[in-house]
Parts: structure tokens; C-alpha cells; sequence
């Protein structure tokens, strides 16, 4: 296979077509939601005017094309992330309702006093509240893995802290750190102790290779809208096994095979976790954001960010020096391609502030990662961070963007 | 002058580089803490009432971007040695300049006697080009509102 | 004002410029979704290709016209239905989670045993189950309104039903019957015994005028799919003193003021209860069907409704009489425009087969409403629904279908 | 012939104007009741073995449209009289025949061998063009597998 040129993607994404200040619009914030190519626009506008109706309940042409689309997403979904059973592939609103799910349903179900769940210091709030939540109303303990060297997890009690444990849950790429964590050792060492692993990895799907049958988690969280896909839609994917013996999250229409004044009886997996109508036109959009990134190849799209990532680290080096930290590990090819930076004597928010009348779009912030901002020292981090459409060019502005903010702000 | 350049008056820099009543009260001094959820900046107010319910002292702790700590300074400044019900007033004309833009109205100079009354403040009028922004600029004076409101129940 | 000119609507709708079969479309699924109009196509593309990022916590341009755009679709929703609070409008993915939101949030919170909740014999399943899953939790009591003369409830014993119970949920207008309710005695009624009141509101809102604050509801949900928005949005409106009481539902990023490993302290309403990335660019949809909406008037869109219901009705017994049953009100003025129909000798399923062959769309089933099937005595209906882009070439279509499917099934 | 004619075979419309073994058996038969979650249809199997592994009697119940109400009786007239392991064999066929569109393959002509073996039932191969009407017409099978295995479990 030839390198795609990334250079030329560009032009698939209209909004990458657009100036701000009269400047070129430099999109860095993809880790917090992405842009979507022509083609996924394309695809939900066709659904919405040429196959659209609700899905599953009708005989009529529409009905059934639309109920196909929607199902062929999911297979879509299935092949991309390597599920043994496209059954296994749930869709949700976000990440944040998959993880819920996880929570609400299985975690309602199965914990209570005595238990523990195990979550690590760089946790997106999305995969702590929902236990927190649980966890007042069932009263379990809640252990976190800490932080250690180089934005990297510290293992060194993992075992001790997996002791008793019930389920892990784990970020597989930190949004603010970018650390890839090592989800082999830690799914091993989890299961080694009997707690099942729920992986939030809504940071890596749209980045890398997945194949949560190799990975042996036993669910996997995402969202379409960092992943070239739409709003308004997530995924979860977890364990057949699993899945049938949880119940329901969401009761409605849908995810029932019989209803009476006395009770209902679920449906089967998937329909169990999809109450209402669901997301159809998104799930569409996200079927067809999958073929666009795998017309381009997920290995092709990670060795892109982690050249675009060490370059980005070399030149804000290089440029400004002792004056700029950038968190997480120093090692291109142990991250993701999110940059959080500080900016000596230029607060994060100042920093995107300046940077947008540089046409640079970077999220200045906690990240919605609280617990780890407290563990770094610091109340808000300016975040650039990368994607397919980005390239060496935007991670010059970014540099010469942030070189002016210094500049702007020094005394 | 540019939109960013009248967002970053050289005089909200210089209250951001030199903050005026930074540091912290003891007790009896009244404290409030306030946040910006969507940042996480944080302004702490500690505020020490004469009996007639004079400002005799104001200090500010917390972190944040420029436009909430220079706020914060030059609120402190503006209210010390004030009654609270001056301080509350001048917060409304405040808040006045803050949420102009916020309501979809003309953005209106404001009059040479609400600049004088505002002082060093109306430096900050530049804020409300940049929506998201409002809100660290009247973080200060929301917490200060929390950090009266507390003295006055304490009563 | 004058008249608006229902019959040119049809040409804003693209899909209703498709052929089935080589038939026009003649499409009346509109109670389970509607079709949607260009308008709204174009505010959701322009919206992804001009002013895209995650809302909320963006300082650069793209973040601050995103959020906007989202917060300016919620203060089209509040006037819209007449909310006294932009801030009591939550987003949610569809009506079902508003429900679960209700039952999952205050009902959790508030319901435990000897407590009652009434709902009727004609509620969707996204009004039973959410209450039958918190009843297994929780121990209390379901009370059913039941069915009366002429597809109405039967309200004789309302005040004994009432007696004691914590909250009435009720549809204001059944999705089979057509019914509309008598919200005001309802709810009347409802707090004069000291109970609550939520209302499913998913097939008036799209139909007919809403006034959230004259109806005296304290908790209103509906979707945005049936009334010309995307898939993928619902709503929920509540009192505000309720919404503030209430726990959170899902937890998340955007949902905390703060967050510790010791617990989190949720945000204000409404973005207590939008957890994660919310459906942005629906939201935009959405609005802009609100717009489309008001253009032509929910009054004069209510009477085009009852006007083509009278017309349909008509036509339905002059041409099939007896071997036709239509479920519900027999009087136009007192049900929306929704045709649950029995055609001797066929059954639904098949009446909508041969009905698609010729271009018309009408739904068969138990449209996620069994108890009130089972209490109707049939296991299935075939579903026509009208909405403003109807008229009555529509209804003659499929009057002369139905008498075709007659005709073919005919021994 | 179009798809509808196709789908609505006089056969099909035979069985379901009149269908064959419409009943119940009274224990020790055994009762399956399977239902199609998104339509309501309902089909309930009475299943009387013989010693031998025979089906003595089967009768049909239940209410649904002209597919899954053709197809329950079309399948009781083929088992009646069949052992378990034939009728199992048939169902294998005839899903065989159903989901042929499903897997998104060629629509192939069964071999006459099949049709003969099938029956009747053949004539529902209209069906697959229909993909949410395979669902009416494996529901009868469906259920039959489930009082099937009840009756080996009773065992
Ligand atoms: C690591 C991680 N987890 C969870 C989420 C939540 O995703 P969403 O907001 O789409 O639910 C995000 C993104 O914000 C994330 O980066
Ligand atoms: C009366 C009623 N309630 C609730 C719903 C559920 O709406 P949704 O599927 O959009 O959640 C519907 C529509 O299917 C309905 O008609």
C-alpha cells in the first residue's frame, strides 16, 4: 500500500476550507471533537432524504432501508473494532452514556459493600462520576492507580490495588497526557484477579488500530463525534455473555419483547440497551466516517501522528525552549498526538485566546480530567491536539502562534 | 485597535502581572471561594467588614487566566474603603458593562460618568467581544457577592 | 395572517420528492418520525461545515459560535413550548431518556414503597418501562387509568386512583388512538391530590400549540425526530425548583462544577443533566424545525390536521364501510391526526405490505403500546399518521390502497 | 410475476384463509408460545410425541399476519408424522431458503430436490425479498425448535 498523502485530506473537510481573522482556520482540538469529511455529510444527507423513516418496526420500503443502514453501521462498527458479534456493538448517545451503561447496568447489578472498583489518576470525568454515582447508592470502594514518571501510570501496586477488586476501568489513551496506557499488562494482571475491564477508549479508536477481541477487554467505550462521525452518537461494546446477563438500562420501546401492566420482559442484546429511537441518520454518518478512515488505514493515520507529534515536541523545543513544559511522555511514539502545554506567564486561557486570533483553535482547560489537573499541579492546561487532516504546517502556526503569546504577554 | 489588543489593555495586564490585595484574611475575615467550571479558575475573596459595614479590608487568593485575576484586582481596589451597598452598586454598573453584548444589544460606549465611576475597570469593557471570557471577568464579583451575602446571614 | 398554502409544502421536503415503486411517495409514518425540510438540512450542514467544535469549553472562534448555536437552539425550545426558563430545557437523545431521566432521577430519589404512580392504558412503552424498572428497585405502587368509550379514558374513579400517589404520567395524545387528552382536569386533579405531573408529550408538541407553563406540567418530553428534527435529540422541560431538588442522571464531563477522588459536586441545571458531548449539531436541527414550524403556525397546522383527519375519516367509511375499523375518537376536533386501522379479512402486517407497493407508507404493529393493544383486543394495527406536509391526494391514496389490499385478500 | 405476487402466493393465501391443524392439545403435549417482538405477532405450538421420537400431533395457535400464519400451518402439515431429526432437517432447509437474502448472496433457485423435499413451503421463498418478513415466516419454526427442546429436556 502507498503512504496516503495526508497533505491532500485537507480538502475533504469543508470547514478546514474556512479562514478565521482572515487566517487559514489551523484545527487543533480534535481530542475534545473532530471534523467530518465531505463524504460522512454526504452519506447522513442522503440517509435524511432518500432512506429515512424510524427503523426496525416497519414493512415499507423507507422503513427497511433505513432499518439496513442503521444495521449496517453496526457491522461497520463490528469489522472496525474487531467484534466477534456485530450483536455485541450497542449504540449509545456518547462515551459518557456507554460508560453509564456500564455503571447503571452492570455495575447496579454487581456491586455493593465490600467491592472495589479500580480506576487510575488520569481518568476523563466521564469513567469516574458514573462510579462515583453508583457508588453512593450501592457503596463500594473506589481505588485509583497513580500516577508515576513521565505521564505514565505507576504499576508498581497494581496487583495490591487489583486485590479484591471487581472490575477495572481505564482510560486506553489519556486526552490530556496522551499516554498510551499498556492495556495488555493491565487487562492481564485484572483478569489474574478476577475483575473484569471496561476500557474508555474514546482517545484511541479514532487514532489507532483497534481489535478489542485481541485486547481482551471485556467493554469497550467510544464516540462518534472524535472519530470524523457526527454528534449525538456513542458506542459501547462489551462481551455477549456479559451483555445477556445484565439488565436493561433504559426502558422503552425497543428493548422489549413483551409488555404488560405487570412488567416486561427485555429483548435481546442489542435491542436491550437501545431504548427509543435511536440515532439512526448518526449511526449512518458513523458508518460511513469508519470507511473513510479505513480507505485511508489506521496504521497509516497513527505513523502520521506520531511524526506530526514529534515534530510539533521539537519545534516548540526548539522555539521556546525552558519557557514551554509539555505533559506526558517525551516519547512520540508512546502518545497520542495531544499536546498539553504550558506556557511560562501565560495563563492556558490566554494562551487559546491569542492563539485563536492566530487562526489556531487549541481548548485551554481541565480537560474534564480534575483529579489528574490536582495530581499535575495545575488548574488548566492549553491543549492542542492532532488528527489525519493536521500537518506540519499547523504545528508551525501552533508554534509561531504561541511564540507570539509569549511575546504578547511578557513583562 | 484591534479586538485582542482592547481585550488585553496594557492596565489589565499590569493588574495581572501585579495584583493588588493579593493574600488572606483571618478570621473574623469573611472567605468565598468561586470557580468557573468550564476553566477551573478560582477566586478566593476574604472580606473584613467595619461595624458600619465598611469594607476596611479585601484580599484575593486563587489562580487563573489574566482576565479573571486582573478582575479580580481591580475589584478588590475598587470596593476597599466602600460601603457594601456602593460595592453592589458598582458591581451592577459592572455587570451592566459585562452583559451588554451578552444580550444581543448595540455595544454603547459607555457615559464619561459610569467610566469615571468604574475606574480601572472599564479596561475591561473590551471583554464583552469575547463571550466565553465574560465569565472570568465577573468570577471576582460573584464570589465577592457570595463572600457578602455570607456576612450579612452570619449576622 | 393568511391561510398558508399547505399543499406547496411538499416541495421542501426532498424526500417526498421520491418515488416508490415508480408511485409518488405518499408517506403518513410522521407519529413515529417525521420527514424533515431542506432548512433543516442546511442549518445542520451549515453548522458542520462553518461553526463546529465542542461546545461549552472552547475560548477560540469555532467553540464559542458552536456553543451559540446549541444555546440559542435551547432558547428556541424554551419560547417555543412556553418555558418560563431557557434552563429548564434539557437536551437528552430522544424522548425515552427523557422519561428514564424523570423515573431514573426523581423517581429513584423519591419513590419507595406505599408510594403510588398512575399512569394509563394508553401509554407508549417509554412511558411504562422506565417506571416498571425503578418499581423493581424501589417497591411502589403502578396504577392504571383505564380505557373507556370512544378510545378515551375512563375517568370515573380518577380521584380514587390519585389518592395517595406521588406522580401521574400520561400521554397527551395517544400514538395509537389518536386521543388527546384532558390534560387540564388531569393535572388538576392530579395536584390537587398532591402528586406530580409528567407529561409525554411526543405526539402534540410536533401537532399543535404548547404552553408549558399554562398546562401547569411539572415535567414535559418529547423528541425532535417527530417534529421535523433529527434523530438523535429529545427533550426534557421540568419546573426548575424540581429540576434543582433532583439528582443527577447520567454522570460526566460538562455535568460537575467539581471533581475529586472523594466525589463531585454536579453543575447547575440544565447542564446537571446533559452529561458528555451533547447531540450539538441536533440541537441546531432541531431549532431550525422550530423555525420551520413557526413559520406556518402551529394553529393553522393543528387545523390542516383535524381537516385531513375529517377528510380520511370520511372517505375511509364511504368507501370501505363496515369491513374498516378506525380506533379512537370518532370526532376529528378531539384526536390528532393518527389512524389506527382494522381492515377486515387482512392483517396489518399485510396491509402495509401491499399498501407499499403502491407508494404509501403507513406502519404495522403494536406501535410499543401492548397493554393498550391487548386491552383493544387486536395484536396489531396498521398505522397512518398525517402531518403538515399532507393533504388529501394523500389520504385518497390510501383509501384506494386499502381497498386494493381489500380486494386481494378477498377469498 | 411481481415481488408482491411472488410474496403472496395462492398457496400462501390457502393456508392462511384456511389453515391446517389449527388447535390445542391438552398435556402431556407440549406448548411453545414464540412471539415477533416488533409486529405482536403470537404463534403457539402444541407438540404430541410419540414414543419413538415421532411427531403424533401438532396444533397451531396464535394470531398474526398471512406469512406467519400460512407458514405455521404449512409447517405442520410437513412434520406431522415426521421424527424429530427429519423435522429438524426441514427447518434446517427452510431457513436455509429464508436467509439467503439475508446474508447478502446471490438469490439462488432452490434444486428441484429441495423443493420437492419442502413442500408447500416453497412457495414462501418470495419472501426473502421482504427481509422484514422472514421473521414471520421462521417465528412457527422458531417456536417448534423451542417445544422441541422442552420436550427433550422434559425428558
Ligand atoms: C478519555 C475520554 N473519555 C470520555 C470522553 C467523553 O466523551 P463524550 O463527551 O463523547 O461522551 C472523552 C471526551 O470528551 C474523553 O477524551
Ligand atoms: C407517545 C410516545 N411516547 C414516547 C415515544 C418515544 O419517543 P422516542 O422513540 O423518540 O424516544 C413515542 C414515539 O415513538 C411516542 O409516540
Amino acid at each position: 500500500m502507498t503512504t496516503p498523502d495526508f497533505a491532500a485530506l485537507k480538502k475533504d473537510f469543508p470547514i478546514l476550507q474556512t479562514e478565521r481573522h482572515g487566517k487559514p482556520l489551523v484545527f487543533l482540538d480534535s481530542a475534545a471533537s473532530s471534523q467530518r469529511p465531505q463524504q460522512v455529510l454526504d452519506a447522513m444527507d442522503y440517509a435524511y432524504t432518500h432512506a429515512y423513516a424510524n427503523v426496525h418496526r416497519g414493512v415499507y420500503g423507507l422503513a427497511e432501508a433505513a432499518t439496513n443502514a442503521y444495521e449496517s453501521a453496526r457491522l461497520k462498527v463490528a469489522r472496525f473494532i474487531g467484534a466477534p458479534d456485530s450483536s455485541e456493538v450497542i449504540f449509545t448517545k456518547n462515551a459518557t452514556e456507554s460508560l453509564n451503561l456500564v455503571a447503571g447496568s452492570w455495575g447496579r447489578a454487581n456491586l455493593g459493600p465490600g467491592d472495589a472498583v479500580v480506576l487510575t489518576m488520569m481518568e476523563h470525568h466521564a469513567n469516574i462520576v458514573p462510579w462515583q454515582m453508583i457508588q453512593a447508592e450501592k457503596g463500594f470502594e473506589i481505588r485509583w492507580i497513580p500516577l508515576g514518571d513521565d505521564g505514565k501510570l505507576d504499576l508498581t501496586e497494581l496487583d495490591t490495588l487489583l486485590d479484591g477488586a471487581k472490575l477495572l476501568s481505564v482510560a486506553s489513551m489519556s486526552n490530556v497526557l496522551g499516554t498510551i496506557n499498556p492495556l495488555d499488562q493491565l487487562i492481564e494482571a485484572a483478569h489474574r484477579a478476577g475483575a473484569l475491564v471496561c476500557v474508555d477508549a474514546c482517545q484511541s479508536v479514532p487514532h489507532m488500530e483497534t481489535n478489542v477481541a485481541e485486547m481482551g477487554a471485556d467493554f469497550v467505550a467510544f464516540s462518534g463525534h472524535k472519530m470524523l462521525g457526527p454528534s449525538g452518537i456513542g458506542v459501547l461494546w462489551g462481551r455477549m455473555e456479559l451483555l445477556e446477563q445484565m439488565p436493561p438500562f433504559l426502558g422503552g420501546g425497543g428493548m422489549i419483547s413483551n409488555v404488560t401492566t405487570d412488567g416486561f420482559m427485555p429483548d435481546a442484546v442489542p435491542s436491550k440497551f437501545e431504548a427509543g429511537t435511536p440515532p439512526i441518520v448518526e449511526a449512518v454518518g458513523l458508518g460511513a466516517a469508519i470507511d473513510y478512515l479505513e480507505s485511508i488505514g489506521m496504521d497509516a493515520i497513527r505513523q502520521h501522528e506520531i511524526e506530526l507529534t514529534a515534530y510539533a515536541m521539537r519545534a516548540l523545543s526548539e522555539r521556546l525552549g525552558d519557557s514551554v513544559t509539555i505533559h506526558g511522555p517525551s516519547e512520540p511514539s508512546e502518545r497520542g498526538g495531544v499536546l498539553s502545554i504550558d506556557l511560562e506567564g501565560v495563563h492556558a486561557h490566554d494562551v487559546s485566546q491569542i492563539l485563536d486570533s492566530h487562526g489556531v483553535a487549541v481548548r485551554p482547560g481541565h480537560h474534564c480530567a480534575k483529579p489528574l489537573m490536582k495530581e499535575l499541579g495545575v488548574n488548566a492546561t492549553a491543549r492542542a491536539s492532532f488528527y489525519l487532516y493536521n500537518d506540519t504546517s499547523d504545528a508551525d502556526a501552533l508554534v509561531d502562534a504561541l511564540a507570539d503569546a509569549q511575546s504578547f504577554f511578557a513583562p | 485597535m484591534s479586538d485582542l489588543e482592547d481585550l488585553y489593555r496594557e492596565i489589565i495586564l499590569d493588574h495581572y502581572r501585579s495584583p493588588r490585595n493579593s493574600g488572606e484574611l483571618e478570621p473574623p475575615a469573611h472567605k468565598a471561594e468561586g470557580f468557573n467550571p468550564l476553566c477551573g479558575d478560582e477566586i478566593v475573596v476574604y472580606l473584613q467588614l467595619d461595624d458600619d459595614n465598611t469594607i476596611a479590608d479585601i484580599k484575593i487568593g486563587g489562580q487563573g487566566c489574566s482576565i479573571s485575576q486582573s478582575s479580580a484586582s481591580m475589584m478588590s481596589a475598587a470596593v476597599k474603603g466602600k460601603t457594601v451597598e456602593q460595592a453592589q452598586e458598582l458591581m451592577g454598573s459592572f455587570k451592566g458593562l459585562m452583559s451588554i453584548a451578552d444580550k444581543g444589544e448595540e455595544l454603547a460606549e459607555p457615559t464619561p460618568a459610569e467610566i469615571r465611576e468604574l475606574g480601572d475597570l472599564a479596561a475591561l469593557r473590551g471583554v464583552v467581544k469575547f463571550p466565553t471570557r465574560i465569565k472570568c471577568a465577573t468570577l471576582a464579583w460573584n464570589t465577592l457577592d457570595q463572600a457578602i451575602s455570607e456576612t450579612q446571614s452570619a449576622d
